[in-house]
């Protein structure tokens, strides 16, 4: 086995300051083959794979070996890496918005990516470049090309980071959480360009994934990682149908699936939140077209749709951080763009809001602890000790460990990071939630502790909810009522129920038919 | 982006407005009566009113500034009190001089920074980093009086492998080797402690860029350290290096006071120290004038670098 | 090519050999407006290579020797010169020289705007009679004892050109160099005058002079060879020139300058003339003259210079250092309030000079502040009497007849001097001795009574500038009043 | 290593500082002392850096002429820092203000350090005042321009969309996330500040405008010391060792502080 795979990690252990994250991990991947690694969010895979590119911080300390063709790596010289990288191993980061390059274009920095390797002209990269970036499912290929990436969605950007980790054409593509920010139908193309990969190319690939569903539907093997280690390690049916360790069983247990029905919604006829022919403008762009929605105190409502078709531009509206070109907002009764600066700080002291992307929206230089806490003073809803203890219970309430509380942001994982913003969402009891895929980079087992947890305080609190999502399932359970959104403008919008098992429009019923393992469901 | 210059010009000609008043008030603020330095030690008091009388410099101050300006606004810079001949000819040389000093201090400044700068930001060798400290504290540590000096001593005086100062005799676009030996000592000196600083931020910009997600994707594609360093991270380093080098020209300006002075290189800082050294009031005035359009001026070149590097700014938006 | 070549010459000894340009370096550039107050090295150069004076006085002494003038004839009572003038003089212009110019010459220098030093004496030519082409009357107001320090000092000057003189725009004179061009803070050019009266001289080419504002850097020009000679070096500049080997040092005996401590005698403690006293017993003058000036002079207390004729050694020496007595001054005047020193801050020497006097006087028990200015300031000050203490800087004018002293150099003019100094009998005295009205020697002793009797300035000795030059430029002159004469000059 | 410097330079400008305060005890002579008969001497035991032109003690003038520029250092220093920092910040908080304030630091910035230095001593009379006046003046634009450039960065940064969000105030952000976020290039510059202000505080000498004798400076100390190279260079190398140890030290220390305050490393 050992001559015949093409990557392979044997014994590896990671440490920070703190302790070790990843221990002993060992596992191998064949040539062509697609090795899913599950696990529990902050259990060591993306520091493991960070590791296979050598890429880990210099304060991690690193031993055991993984081997590329039988080579080491670990240890390599910068020429060696700098030959490796891209070609050898290619990696898809966890978190796409920090990924790019604020300040060139997108095309520039795939030819850039496309050069790097390959004697290619301008022209033939450019050429190269816009195939790439349909290939990855991004309309209009030509435009996007000389676009900025604060110019595109979370979802946009997450593809074109895809597309650059392809362009080398490498021998095993190592993708962290690739899919996250992207909706189903973008989902599928993905998964089905991965798999086109590796029965053209011969491609191997490490998926790192919480997402059962595309586990279910791609993977050949199976690694579970649980702090740092694996538990187990099957080929992908045998785990489905016989997990060997509990822990596997307790992960595929929590797999949300259509059909669990929340309480009806408290006092669905006081207003939360509610916009009326909301647009919005990027330069000539319009992003949101004409939207009206209504989100009742006490209700979850669920906006679901394609990337880049305005979810999070409707949320910022929502949050009063973009102002509409039209239309009107009420906010708890209130049009925000009509208070003064105390009153929006009232206001805003009312709503808990999620950052789509939640390493940009913590400080860098400020501890979890300060980052939770944050809201509590600034509305002195705490003081002293006080704070300490609330922040305590937060993490706790988010599954992470006290211990992550001293930490800064870019020592944690990504899911990790995640429930930091969704804990300083919940810090002071919001009336209106707006959250903006605030699950997405979270194992199902989390996720599904952190859904029973917005469950349990929507049904204490009686808040309202704007849940922005692209993970159907998610959708389907958490909310009272789902609005679909495509190019701008609302579809259809009703009950999960009649909206996901009956819908009317063609675009959701194509959403739901990308669903992964909607062909095959998942068995437990 | 033109739309942009050209909100920008109103204030900037507020600026140079505002900068003329003061410079007009703070020269006359300074005690010190040039009829008296044109009169002599010896002379009379009666001799220095006389003269008084003659510059214009018993009328009220408003009109002495209308009058100034008015002059100004009409082409006429006035005329020297002591030089006796017209300004503009009086800083056609001493601009040229500054200019080739100055440029060629500041081409040299920002060609160390940007190879040391990344050098520093990319190395993790213990020596070059200790190298760079003691370069750059060596740098800030010897105002450019004290390496003037020892660079005089050393090429010029010691071993005679340069010029000791001054111009060439035959001008400066006389000969190009010629010239540039001459340029040498003058302009390395001036370009120290810039050199020094911009290094010292350059490389602290690119340090932080360059541990930013970005460049790790870049470095994960495989793209060489040299690129990353030089064609991804700088233009995102670049904005706060442009900032601290528009704060520094200032810096230039002032040392060439003190580089022109050591060096005997007749350039517009002698004539400013000259001129305030005098109370030669109309030669300061159109200086400092000058110089605050000078300011002005790479201010706006400042911001559109800025603008032409960030599509943020460019493009306006965040996403 | 090397720029260092291109400057570097070699020296072949011999005789004078004309040819070759000389490179002076200067410390400080031309005002044109200046031009007859012999303030500034670029005036000194440019009145010494471009101008002719009637007569000169020799490098010591006061006997007028010929120049423009051949000879002269005074009246017997005193009140009338005749001069006979040399007929194969032209202009650069190439105008010839006549009796008109002296006249003209003679009227701008009295002129105010010029601000001569010499004015009043030049004021008190009531007529200038041209009796022919090559010959003319001055007539006086009065006996003028000091009549040749002014025909020494006065440049004869062209009049078509006078506009252009204000200007800076041209210089035309007599002298053996014509005026090239001037380049405002760069420099100076001249080029040899062929018609010049005296055969065969100069022997220069032309003469380039360099403006270096900065001692160290002229001290470099000088040592790397770029420049043959520099005027205004510091004393220990020149002393570390000439050690290296690369210079040799002129030390101008005869163009003496005095340092003195001028005090406010309006200002309490300073209007109890024995305080006065115990700061002219507490100066601590040899130190100054060999620690500041190098040796280059002598302690005295009073300005003049050893050949002046109002030298007595005597009285020289009236105010040694005695700090028993000083402090016994002190003591009876009672305490003394905190004194300020003025001095001009950008000049070495005298910062140094001022400390020490400081050092001085608080060896005697007066505290002093001391005040640099800028020279503007000081200049202001000086003229318009503003200090309000002491302050310290230098004097010149005693090198030439007594008289000029006093009726020129403002720190010592008998009706309005910084010090606010007044008395009937220092009046009487100054102008005994410039109109002549009594035996010359008896004026020179009561002036110099007055002036240590009052002491409302303090002298502290009188010294001389050195001027360094290198080896290869030979034949250096000077005048009297520190004008450069390169007429003999040649490169070696 | 990076925290190690950062202690190396603390204790370099510490021994510094301290050699200055207890100068009265460390120098062998009061820095006005004329010792009769020293001049210009070479080093030797009584006068380990020689004798200036005034007979005094250079090691006794080096040693009290540290105070002077500890005081404009650590204090003109930090006073035009703090006082740019807030005009700075203030600025970016109110549009018309900004442009105000903006165009006033135009106008200062616009004069060269020296000659914002001869105008301010020419109006002030030289001094150690002045010097402190001028290191101030000097300073408050830099700062409010280079902070003013990072917080209208940073403050375009998610996080600080995030604490808007959470409702917090202005000021708030601006002091707990905006102005936190900005102070690498702070760091660097208040490092370089505090080395500037001795070469400001020499230059001024150099042009006549230092302190005011006989109190001595380092920076006057070694512009005095320039004319005397070929006699005793030994009176050069005395400021010279001092101004490159504190120099060297505010380097060091802004090295390890700018070092501390950055949110990650390069990992590549
Ligand atoms: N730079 C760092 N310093 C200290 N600890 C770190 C650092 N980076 C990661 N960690 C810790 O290492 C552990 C593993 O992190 P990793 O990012 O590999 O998790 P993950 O399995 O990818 O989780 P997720 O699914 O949430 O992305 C986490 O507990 C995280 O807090
Ligand atoms: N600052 C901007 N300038 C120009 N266009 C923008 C800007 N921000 C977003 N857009 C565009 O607006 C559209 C909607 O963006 P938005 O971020 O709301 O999408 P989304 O529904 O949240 O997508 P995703 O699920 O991928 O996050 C996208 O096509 C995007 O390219
Ligand atoms: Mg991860
Ligand atoms: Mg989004």
């Amino acid at each position: 086995m050992a001559a015949s795979s093409v990557l392979a990690f044997d014994g590896l252990t990671v440490g920070f300051a703190a302790g070790p994250v990843v221990r002993d991990v060992s596992f191998e991947v064949a040539p062509g083959e697609i090795v899913a690694v599950v696990g529990e969010s902050g259990s060591g895979k993306s520091v493991s794979a960070r590791a296979a590119l050598g890429l880990l911080p210099p304060s991690a300390a690193v031993s055991g070996s993984i081997r590329l063709d039988g080579r080491e790596l670990l240890g390599a010289d910068p020429q060696r890496w700098q030959q490796v990288r891209g070609t050898g191993v290619a990696m898809v980061f966890q978190e796409p918005s920090a990924a790019l390059n604020p300040v060139f274009s997108i095309g520039w920095q795939l030819v850039e990516v496309l050069r790097a390797h390959r004697e290619l002209s301008r022209k033939q990269a450019r050429a190269e470049a816009v195939e790439l970036l349909a290939a990855v499912g991004i309309p209009e290929p030509r435009r996007r090309m000389r676009q900025y990436p604060h110019q595109l969605s979370g979802g946009q950007q997450q593809r074109v980071v895809i597309a650059m980790a392809l362009a080398n054409d490498p021998k095993v593509l190592i993708a962290d959480e690739p899919t996250t920010a992207l909706d189903v139908t973008v989902q599928a193309e993905i998964l089905a360009l991965l798999r086109r990969l590796r029965d053209e190319r011969g491609t191997s690939i490490v998926l790192i994934t919480h997402n059962m569903g595309v586990v279910a539907e791609i993977a050949d093997r199976v690694v579970v990682l649980r702090r740092g280690q694996v538990v187990e390690t099957a080929p992908v049916g045998e785990l489905f149908t016989r997990p060997a360790h509990d822990y596997t069983r307790q992960l595929l247990a929590a797999v949300p699936r259509f059909g669990g029905e929340p309480a009806p919604a408290a006092e669905a006829d006081r207003t939360g939140l509610e916009l009326t022919d909301v647009v919005v403008d990027y330069g000539g762009f319009r992003a949101v077209d004409g939207v009206s929605l209504r989100v009742g105190a006490g209700e979850v409502l669920g906006l679901v749709g394609e990337s880049g078709s305005g979810k999070s531009t409707l949320g910022r509206v929502a949050a009063g951080l973009l102002v509409p070109r039209s239309g009107s907002v009420s906010v708890l009764g209130t049009d925000p763009s009509s208070l003064s600066a105390a009153q929006r700080r009232q206001l805003r002291r009312r709503i808990g809001f999620v950052f789509q992307g939640a390493a940009a929206s913590l400080d860098p230089r400020w501890t979890v602890r300060d980052c939770i806490g944050e809201p509590l003073l600034v509305h002195r809803a705490a003081t002293g000790p006080e704070v300490g203890r609330r922040v305590a219970d937060l993490l706790d309430a988010v599954q992470l460990p006290s211990a992550v509380a001293d930490r800064r942001p870019h020592e944690l994982s990504g899911g990790q990071r995640q429930r930091v913003g969704l804990a300083r969402a919940l810090a002071l009891e919001p009336q209106l939630l707006i959250a903006d895929e605030p699950t997405s980079a979270l194992d199902v087992s989390v996720q599904a502790a952190v859904l029973d947890l917005l469950r349990q305080l929507q049904a204490e609190l009686g808040f309202a909810c704007l849940f922005i999502t692209h993970d159907l399932a998610v959708a389907d359970n958490l909310t009272h009522r789902v609005a679909v959104l495509r190019g701008g403008r609302v579809v259809e919008q009703g009950p999960p129920r009649q909206v996901l098992r009956d819908p009317a429009a063609d675009y959701t019923r194509g959403l739901l038919a990308a669903v992964p393992g909607a062909r095959n469901p998942v068995e437990v | 982006m033109s739309g942009y210059l050209l909100r920008r010009v109103p204030s900037a000609l507020l600026v140079l407005l505002l900068a003329s008043v003061l410079v007009f008030l703070v020269i006359r603020l300074i005690p010190g009566d040039p009829a008296a330095v044109l009169a002599g030690s010896d002379a009379t008091p009666e001799a220095v009113a006389a003269i008084r009388r003659e510059l214009g410099l018993d009328q009220p101050l408003h009109l002495q500034y209308l009058h100034w300006l008015g002059g100004l606004l009409a082409g006429d810079l006035g005329s020297s009190y002591l030089i006796g001949g017209e300004i503009g000819d009086l800083l056609a040389d001493g601009a040229a001089n500054t200019v080739v000093l100055a440029t060629t201090a500041l081409v040299l400044a920002v060609l160390c920074a940007a190879v040391l700068g990344p050098l520093w930001a990319v190395t993790r060798s213990r020596w070059v980093d200790r190298a760079l400290t003691g370069f750059t504290t060596a740098a800030v540590a010897l105002p450019p009086y004290v390496t003037g000096v020892l660079l005089v001593l050393v090429f010029g005086v010691a071993f005679r492998l340069l010029p000791a100062g001054g111009v060439p005799p035959d001008g400066l676009a006389d000969r190009l080797g010629i010239t540039a030996q001459y340029l040498v000592l003058p302009a390395s000196c001036l370009a120290l402690p810039v050199a020094a600083v911009l290094t010292r931020f350059f490389s602290e910009a690119l340090r932080g860029e360059l541990a930013r997600d970005y460049a790790t994707t870049a470095a994960a594609a495989g793209i060489p350290r040299c690129r990353i360093v030089f064609r991804h991270a700088l233009r995102n380093a670049v904005p706060a290096a442009v900032t601290v080098l528009g704060l520094q020209i200032g810096n230039l300006l002032g040392g060439a006071v003190l580089v022109e002075a050591v060096f005997s290189w007749p350039g517009l800082g002698m004539l400013v120290e000259q001129g305030i050294d005098r109370r030669d009031y109309p030669v300061v005035q159109v200086l400092l004038v000058l110089s605050v359009a000078v300011y002005v001026v790479i201010q706006l070149v400042t911001d559109v670098v800025h603008a032409y590097l960030d599509p943020r700014i460019r493009l306006g938006g965040t996403s | 090519e090397s720029a260092v070549a291109r400057q570097e010459r070699v020296v072949p000894a011999g005789p004078p050999k004309p040819g070759g340009t000389a490179e002076l370096g200067l410390l400080s550039d031309l005002v044109p407006k200046n031009l007859f107050t012999n303030t500034g090295p670029a005036i000194t150069t440019l009145i010494g290579l471009v101008y002719d004076r009637l007569v000169h006085y020799g490098p010591s002494g006061l006997e007028p020797r010929p120049a423009l003038a051949t000879s002269w004839t005074p009246a017997p009572d005193g009140t009338a010169l005749t001069l006979r003038l040399r007929d194969d003089v032209r202009f650069h212009s190439g105008r010839e020289f006549t009796a008109a110019d002296v006249e003209f010459s003679l009227r701008t220098y009295a002129d105010p705007q010029w601000n001569g030093q010499l004015r009043s004496t030049a004021a008190a030519i009531t007529d200038v009679d041209v009796i022919g082409p090559h010959e003319v009357v001055l007539r006086f107001a009065h006996p003028l004892s000091n009549i040749f320090d002014l025909l020494d000092t006065v440049p004869i000057i062209d009049s078509e050109s006078i506009a252009d003189l204000r200007s800076g725009a041209r210089f035309v004179g007599t002298g053996p160099f014509r005026f090239d061009g001037w380049r405002p803070n760069t420099e100076l050019r001249f080029t040899r005058n062929p018609d010049y009266f005296v055969p065969g001289r100069p022997y220069l080419d032309g003469v380039r002079a360099r403006i270096i504002p900065e001692k160290s850097s002229l001290l470099s020009a000088l040592k790397s060879g770029q420049v043959h000679f520099a005027d205004t070096l510091g004393h220990r500049d020149v002393e570390s020139a000439v050690r290296l080997g690369t210079a040799r040092a002129i030390t101008l005996t005869g163009a003496e300058l005095q340092a003195y401590v001028g005090t406010n005698v309006t200002t309490p403690p300073l209007d109890d003339v024995r305080i006065r006293r115990a700061i002219a017993h507490a100066l601590d003058r040899e130190r100054i003259i060999t620690e500041v000036f190098r040796g280059a002079g002598y302690a005295s207390s009073l300005p003049w210079p050893k050949d002046s004729p109002a030298y007595d050694e005597a009285r020289a020496a009236r105010y040694a250092r005695d700090l028993p007595r000083a402090r016994a001054l002190v003591a009876q005047h009672g305490p003394v309030p905190v004194l300020p020193l003025v001095y001009a801050a950008k000049d070495p020497s005298l910062a140094a000079v001022a400390q020490i006097v400081q050092n001085n006087l608080a060896e005697i028990g007066i505290e002093v502040r001391l005040e640099p200015l800028d020279r503007a300031q000081f200049t202001q000050q000086l003229i318009a009497g503003g200090f309000r203490g002491l302050w310290v800087t230098t004097h010149s004018w005693a090198q030439m007849t007594p008289s000029t002293l006093t009726v020129s150099a403002y720190p010592f003019n008998a009706r309005k001097n910084a010090s606010h100094f007044s008395s009937p009998d220092y009046t009487r005295a100054a102008d005994a001795a410039w109109q002549l009205t009594g035996d010359p020697a008896e004026a020179h002793a009561a002036l110099s009574d007055q002036l240590l009797d009052e002491l409302f300035l303090i002298e502290i000795g009188v010294c001389w500038q050195r001027w360094a030059h290198s080896p290869e430029l030979q034949g250096i002159g000077y005048s009297r009043r520190r004008e450069l004469d390169l007429t003999e000059a040649f490169l070696a | 290593m990076i925290p190690r410097r950062g202690l190396v330079g603390a204790l370099v400008v510490g021994v510094v500082f301290a050699a200055g305060l207890a100068a009265p005890l460390l120098a062998p002579f009061a820095p006005e002392t004329q010792v009769e008969g020293a001049n210009l001497l070479g080093p030797s035991a009584a006068h380990w850096f020689g004798t200036d032109e005034l007979n005094r003690d250079v090691l006794s003038r080096v040693l009290h002429g540290i105070r002077v520029d500890l005081l404009i250092s650590f204090a003109a220093v930090p006073l035009g820092a703090l006082t740019g920092i807030a005009v700075g910040v203030a600025s970016t908080a109110h549009r018309v203000l900004d442009v105000v304030v903006q165009r006033a630091l135009d106008v200062l910035l616009a004069f060269p350090n020296l000659i914002l230095a001869i105008a301010l001593t020419a109006v002030l009379g030289p001094g150690l005042s002045t010097i402190f006046a001028v290191v101030v003046a000097v300073e408050i634009p830099v700062f409010a321009r280079l902070v003013r450039s990072e917080v209208l960065r940073v403050r375009e940064l998610e996080f600080v969309t995030a604490a808007e969000v959470i409702g917090a105030r202005r000021g708030r952000i601006l002091r707990t996330h905006v102005v936190p976020n900005s102070v690498g290039p702070l760091i660097v510059q208040t490092a370089l500040s505090m080395s500037i202000a001795v070469f400001l505080e020499g230059a001024m000498s150099f042009l006549g405008l230092g302190v005011r004798p006989p109190e001595p400076s380092l920076g006057s100390t070694l512009n005095g010391s320039l004319n005397y190279l070929d006699a005793n260079p030994a009176y050069a190398v005395g400021p010279l060792l001092v101004i490159a140890a504190l120099v060297l030290g505010f380097q060091l220390i802004a090295q390890a502080a700018s070092a501390a305050t950055r949110t990650g490393e390069r990992t590549w």
